[in-house]
């Protein structure tokens, strides 16, 4: 049987790696999945969790997380696509309009 | 070394791998193709805790839909100019990156071994155990999910429609 | 143990055969049924000192070598890597999805009771579905692999395409899953055994003489989901009128625009085993699977009262039999539809999809549900 | 004495009393315009007379020393400190119940025909109803927080109706001036309900209720009690118009006469005299209060005579010596005669209302003519008003066997036989006052020859009978009202016994009844002289009303200047205080308070532009930071463990 310490080790590594990734890429597109790639680490986690405890708690808010992660991929999607359209570029770096 | 951790440690090699992939390729569809790779280990991950309906659903929903839409958009937008990195940032963000993996790590190994997996019943995890949570103690987040789901659907179809 | 492995590599190795040489016949009766229809000969060059068998030497043994023979051509712009993993990704879902279909009850042999199903999982359709979805990225990959301009555009339509058709066909199915109550295949096959007067609630006993005979097939209880899962499922394979994005007229060849030799026989083959996993659903979902009318494990036991006992091999026989023999009508159909129906524009396909066949899913689903609650 | 809770009946009709008036009032603030200005007058009153119903069925079934109680609902209740909305009749209760509700029907009627002509009808009685409900709230309520928000109310809608006819911008000025001077008395008021809940609270007893106080003020300590009777006393002076706070009484006469005749005679300004009698129990235990309370009725009494004697506004004389009269009533409370203050509420109620509605009828009669000097000789033109006021004129004389004179001799009596023969001096002399004014003015209204211009002689008629029926009514009661409390040596009070079962036993009269009847004489005798010196002075026809009078004294400059009280107020008060404002608004606000926000806007901004360097816009920059701070949550976290 595995330890849970194991999962939970690889699902924390995951989530640095997807942070790195959303810190240090030029292209939404790839920050949103890395995004993805967080969430996913913490889904891990939380079915890790709901496996060594027994309660299907940690299921449901997968579950949900799953659903809210669509919903997020889809308007993020779309806000790319029409900031896409304005300024032909998916460089955060271009997009700093929204400052003093 | 029991199969089963062998197996695990595969598959956590293969998943930071596949995430890796996913934040260094410079390719943004090797990117997506890495990150369904990591999304279907994980699948694999859930179904061996007794988790296979979520494992499932994750296969369908993220695989199945959420990466289907992103390539979607990647060929739509087809972006052709490479994106050039900053030394600087890039050592900084790695970086944190490790400081965060270091201290969680720690973190979560300090956390006391949960109690006794013997608690899993063969039902567990199967839909009948999830629907039941779903739709008795769940009932009300279920509900604001989909509505949740419907504000996004419109969201998306205003964002992305052409205004003329 | 090993006996047990032995059963499980045998079924699949079964399974897998069956499916793949399935696919080739397949190939043999669409050439052939499309020179038929066509009032054509066709298929009939090839042939070994002068035996053409009906151009099946042309079908299940040129057209393999001249396939695997020809150039492997990777567009030099391309990207080999996912130009070479799309073929693979579009042959293995469909491949697989199989496993969870069952054909036939359980065989009792050596003591052993042994269910004729590759893989008993409880969550069955769901990994069918789920499997299903990873289909598209054979296309999708190839398309933008090979950096083709036609095959890019066909990509994008079949991406959207597919996913459209996979909600409507969830939904569709979902009717069905509420009538039998599980999700496991093998489960809903064996209650399409009963008889519908076993299933007739108090309030419709009146029926029973009119239908009470018939069993309780998906058909007959969930007649509308049939026609929608039939069409989606059509559309998932992506053949004519759904071709679009292959459509020749238009897009050349669209997503496999660049393919050629072995590549293009697995798109080739993973089309045809989509054919016969679609098949195997309707069959497994709305036509009682394995199952022969009034006959159980012992025999056959008509509704006027006669019973006709059979040995136990021989019932296994007979349902792996009607199984293959309804698999194989189910292809057929869908190979027909083919030659027989124009192809549809763009525009037509998604809105069939999204405003017709997701609605009336939906109308399903609710209809169902009063009918079932009223039931009880 | 505490009433046995044993008589405490439970009766849900009273509710019906107080609510009936307020329905009427929302209807015709909604709908009075579509039911037109005649219905919704008909309404108003019938809503009225409906009370007054209730009121006497209610009467008609309480027993002498029972409380009939509603309680509605719970207001508010913290801890053990509960506040109910709910209703009591008592002995007391009933008494005001009646005037208010009754008084107040037959001058609803009055308006009817008084304001027949104004525009503002609905809006009249929208006021007039909420009032009589305002006034129910306070005559009604079971504990000493429902009473002030009676209290409140009453002032308002006095307020709302002095300046009715806002158009004049004086009677705003008017209905401002009585409103700040009622805030001053309610001050005081308010003071002494807080500090009477504190120093219950103190003792652990958390209540408003008048019976509970009833039953648990004797653990206060007397300073505390003299304390907080003589804030609610500056309470009662502010709204009963007693020293120092009389000065809105006068200009309050700038609203209708049906107003003047409800509120600032009948009803409101008795409101004082209600409190102190409510909450005998208290004042029974502070002397001292009593005695200001005594000196301060008996200074109005005789203060507001001698302004009243050279007032030449036929409504300005009525108002003085609304003041007087409630003087006198302050004087018996002051003296410990709760019963003989109720009994000259009781009896004013009617005589005065009767003299204001009749003065009404003649402003009426003479198209809006306030000056006496312009009257004189109505008695030919109006008869029904004019023999209404000679019997109003000659009860608030107190001339024997009127309402005045017993209610008025009783006070007198009873002073005297407490043995406060000061103040019986001070209101004795008063009392021929009284006569004195009252006669001066029925003589140059009614007798004599018209003085009034061609114009208003034009158009000079009786007024129509829904005026001057309530009239009659009231001059009957004017009469007949007294007779409940008759002195002994008649056929005795039936007052006293009544109201025994709220203030207990009427005290015990020292002095025989000879001295009794001594006392009465000595009053008619100087009431005689007053009535003869104003037939001296005014009565006889060659007598030259206006010119004649000896203007060049100080005296009278002082009496008709009313004292210049109002011009010392202004001075000592106001102006002072005005500049104050002034300064504040001019100096202090713009340079100190606008300077500070200013400033630290200013600071705001300048330390934002330092700080705004910060915000590149950049996604991934605010991200670091943010995981910046993540991981030293993590380090912490890291270190508890």
């Amino acid at each position: 049987m595995v330890p849970l310490h194991y999962y939970l080790i690889v699902s924390a590594i995951v989530f640095a790696i997807g942070v790195l990734g959303v810190l240090i890429r030029r292209n939404l597109i790839v920050i949103l999945m890395s995004i993805e790639l967080m969430l996913n680490a913490v889904n891990l986690t939380f079915i890790a969790f709901s496996r060594f405890l027994g309660s299907m708690e940690g299921q449901v808010v997968v579950f949900f997380v799953m659903a809210v992660a669509a919903a997020e991929a889809v308007i993020g999607l779309a806000i790319i696509i029409s900031v896409f359209r304005h300024r032909q570029t998916l460089d955060p770096q271009e997009m700093q309009l929204l400052k003093w | 070394m029991d199969p089963s951790t062998l197996i695990f440690f595969v598959l956590a090699t293969l998943l930071v791998v596949s995430s890796l992939m996913v934040v260094f390729l410079r390719n943004v569809v090797h990117c997506a193709m890495a990150l369904v790779a990591a999304l279907l280990i994980i699948a694999i991950y859930f179904v061996t805790l007794q988790a296979p309906m979520v494992g499932v659903l994750q296969v369908l929903v993220y695989a199945g839909a959420i990466m289907v839409l992103f390539l979607f958009v990647i060929m739509l937008l087809n972006p052709m100019t490479p994106e050039q990195p900053r030394r600087a940032w890039w050592t900084l963000g790695t970086l944190l990156a490790l400081l965060l993996a270091g201290g969680l790590v720690p973190m979560l190994t300090k956390s006391e071994p949960a109690g006794d997996p013997l608690a899993a019943t063969e039902l567990f995890g199967s839909p009948e155990m999830l629907a039941k949570s779903l739709f008795s103690d769940f009932v009300l987040p279920f509900e604001i999910a989909s509505v949740l789901l419907l504000v996004a659907i419109v969201g998306a179809v205003v964002l992305a429609k052409r205004e003329h | 143990m090993i006996v047990d492995f032995a059963i499980i590599a045998t079924k699949a190795f079964l399974v897998l055969f069956m499916v793949l040489n399935l696919a080739g016949v397949l190939g043999w009766i669409e050439r052939k049924g499309s020179a038929l229809i066509q009032d054509r000969i066709g298929a009939n060059r090839a042939s070994i000192f002068g035996f053409a068998g009906m151009g099946l030497v042309n079908t299940l043994i040129a057209d393999p070598l001249k396939f695997l023979t020809k150039e492997d051509f990777v567009p030099p712009s391309g990207d080999k890597f996912l130009h070479t993993l799309a073929p693979c990704m579009a042959l293995f879902p469909a491949l697989v999805t199989f496993a969870v279909i069952p054909f036939g009850d359980v065989l009792n042999i050596g003591g052993r009771e042994i269910n004729l199903q590759v893989a008993n999982l409880n969550i069955g359709i769901l990994y069918v579905f789920a499997i299903g979805s990873l289909g598209v990225y054979g296309i999708v990959i190839g398309a933008w692999a090979s950096n083709n301009k036609f095959s890019l555009l066909g990509g994008v339509r079949g991406s959207a395409q597919m996913i459209s058709y996979e909600i409507a066909m969830g939904l569709s199915v979902i009717g069905v899953l509420m009538v039998y109550g599980t999700l496991e295949l093998q489960d809903i096959a064996r209650d399409q055994g009963l008889l519908i007067r076993e299933m007739l609630p108090g309030w419709l006993s009146f029926l029973q003489p009119v239908i009470g005979w018939l069993p309780a097939w998906g058909i007959f209880l969930q007649p509308l989901a049939f026609l929608l899962f039939f069409t989606a499922a059509v559309a998932e394979t992506k053949r004519i009128p759904f071709d679009l994005p292959e459509g020749e007229s238009e897009l050349v060849a669209g997503y496999h625009v660049e393919y050629s030799g072995g590549k293009f026989l697995m798109f080739f083959a993973g089309e045809f085993a989509e054919i016969v996993t679609a098949a195997g659903l309707m069959t497994t979902l709305f036509f009682g699977g394995w199952q022969v009318p009034y006959l159980v494990r012992d025999g056959f036991h008509f509704p006027w009262g006669t019973t006709w006992l059979l040995p136990h091999l021989a019932v296994v026989f007979l349902q792996v039999a009607t199984f293959s023999a309804k698999v194989l009508f189910f292809c057929w159909l869908q190979i027909l539809l083919r030659w027989s129906v124009p192809r549809f524009r763009y525009d037509q396909v998604m809105r069939l999809g999204w405003k017709m066949l997701l609605p009336l899913a939906l109308f399903n689903v609710a209809i169902t549900a009063v009918v079932i609650v009223a039931a009880q | 004495m505490v009433t046995p809770a044993s008589s405490i009946v439970a009766y849900d009709l009273l509710r019906w009393i107080v609510l009936i008036p307020l329905l009427a009032s929302v209807i015709n603030l909604f709908w009075g315009r579509a039911l037109g200005k005649n219905s919704a007058g008909a309404l108003a009153s019938a809503a009225v007379g409906a009370s007054f119903a209730l009121a006497l069925y209610v009467f008609w079934q309480l027993p002498a020393t029972g409380i009939f109680r509603d309680l509605v609902y719970t207001w508010f209740e913290s801890g053990s400190f509960r506040v109910n909305l709910s209703f009591q009749v008592d002995a007391l209760t009933a008494v005001m119940l009646l005037v208010v509700t009754g008084i107040g029907f037959l001058i609803h009627v009055y308006s009817l025909g008084y304001m027949g002509h104004d525009d503002g009808m609905v809006r009249f009685f929208v006021y007039l109803n909420l009032f009589i409900f305002f006034m129910l709230l306070l005559v009604m309520g079971d504990n000493l927080l429902i009473l002030f928000v009676g209290w409140e109310g009453v002032g308002l809608c006095s307020y709302l109706l002095i300046g009715f006819w806002y158009h004049d911008h004086n009677n705003t000025i008017a209905g401002n001036k009585a409103f700040i001077v009622n805030r001053i008395g309610d001050f005081g008021f308010l003071l002494g309900i807080l500090l009477l809940v504190t120093e219950l609270g103190r003792q652990g007893i958390w209540t408003l209720d008048f019976l509970e106080l009833q039953g648990h003020v004797q653990m206060l300590s007397p300073a505390i009690i003299s304390l907080i009777t003589f804030l609610l006393f500056v309470g009662a002076t502010g709204k009963s118009a007693q020293l120092p706070l009389f000065v809105w009484l006068p200009d309050a006469m700038a609203g209708p006469t049906p107003v003047s005749a409800l509120i600032h005679a009948a009803t409101m300004v008795t409101a004082g005299v209600y409190m102190t009698a409510r909450l005998h129990f208290l004042f029974a235990l502070a002397p001292s209060t009593l005695s200001v309370i005594a000196w301060i009725g008996a200074a109005t009494a005789f203060f507001a005579a001698t302004i009243a004697v050279t007032q030449n506004d036929i409504k300005k004389v009525l108002a003085y010596s609304t003041v007087s009269q409630l003087g006198y009533m302050f004087l018996a409370v002051g003296i410990g005669a709760f019963s003989a203050a109720i009994f000259h509420v009781f009896t004013h109620a009617f005589f005065k209302a009767c003299l204001f509605l009749g003065s009404g009828s003649v402003i009426h009669a003479l198209g809006g003519e306030q000056d006496m000097r312009k009257m004189g000789g109505l008695k030919a033109h109006m008869p029904r008003t004019y023999w209404t006021y000679v019997i109003a004129t000659l009860a608030i004389a107190g001339i024997p066997f009127t309402a005045g004179f017993f209610s008025k001799d009783l006070i007198l009596w009873q002073t005297f036989s407490h043995g406060a023969t000061l103040q019986w001096g001070i209101v004795l002399i008063t009392a021929g006052m009284t006569a004195f004014y009252m006669f001066r003015q029925l003589f140059m209204v009614f007798h004599g020859e018209c003085r009034a211009d061609a114009h208003a002689k034009a158009h000079l008629h009786e007024s129509p009978a829904v005026m001057t029926m309530p009239l009659v009514i009231l001059a009957i009661g004017s009469i007949f009202a007294g007779w409940l409390g008759a002195p002994e040596y008649l056929w005795g009070s039936r007052w006293d016994h009544w109201l025994a079962g709220v203030f207990g036993a009427a005290p015990a009269h020292h002095g025989s009844v000879s001295t009794e009847i001594m006392i009465t004489l000595i009053t008619l005798a100087v009431v005689a002289v007053g009535i003869g010196l104003a037939y001296a002075k005014y009565g006889r026809t060659d007598s030259k009303v206006g010119a004649s009078v000896d203007s060049g004294s100080i005296l009278y400059r002082l009496s008709l200047n009313k004292y210049y009280v109002d011009e010392i107020y202004d001075g000592v008060f106001v102006r002072p205080f005005t500049a104050c404002s002034q300064f504040f608004a001019q100096i202090i606000d713009p340079s100190v308070i606008d300077g500070a926000v200013n400033g630290i806007a200013a600071a705001t901004r300048g330390m934002s532009s330092i700080w705004v360097g910060l915000q590149t816009g950049n996604v991934q920059h605010y991200l670091a930071a943010f995981l910046v701070g993540t991981l030293a949550l993590l380090a912490y976290c890291l270190g508890q463990l």
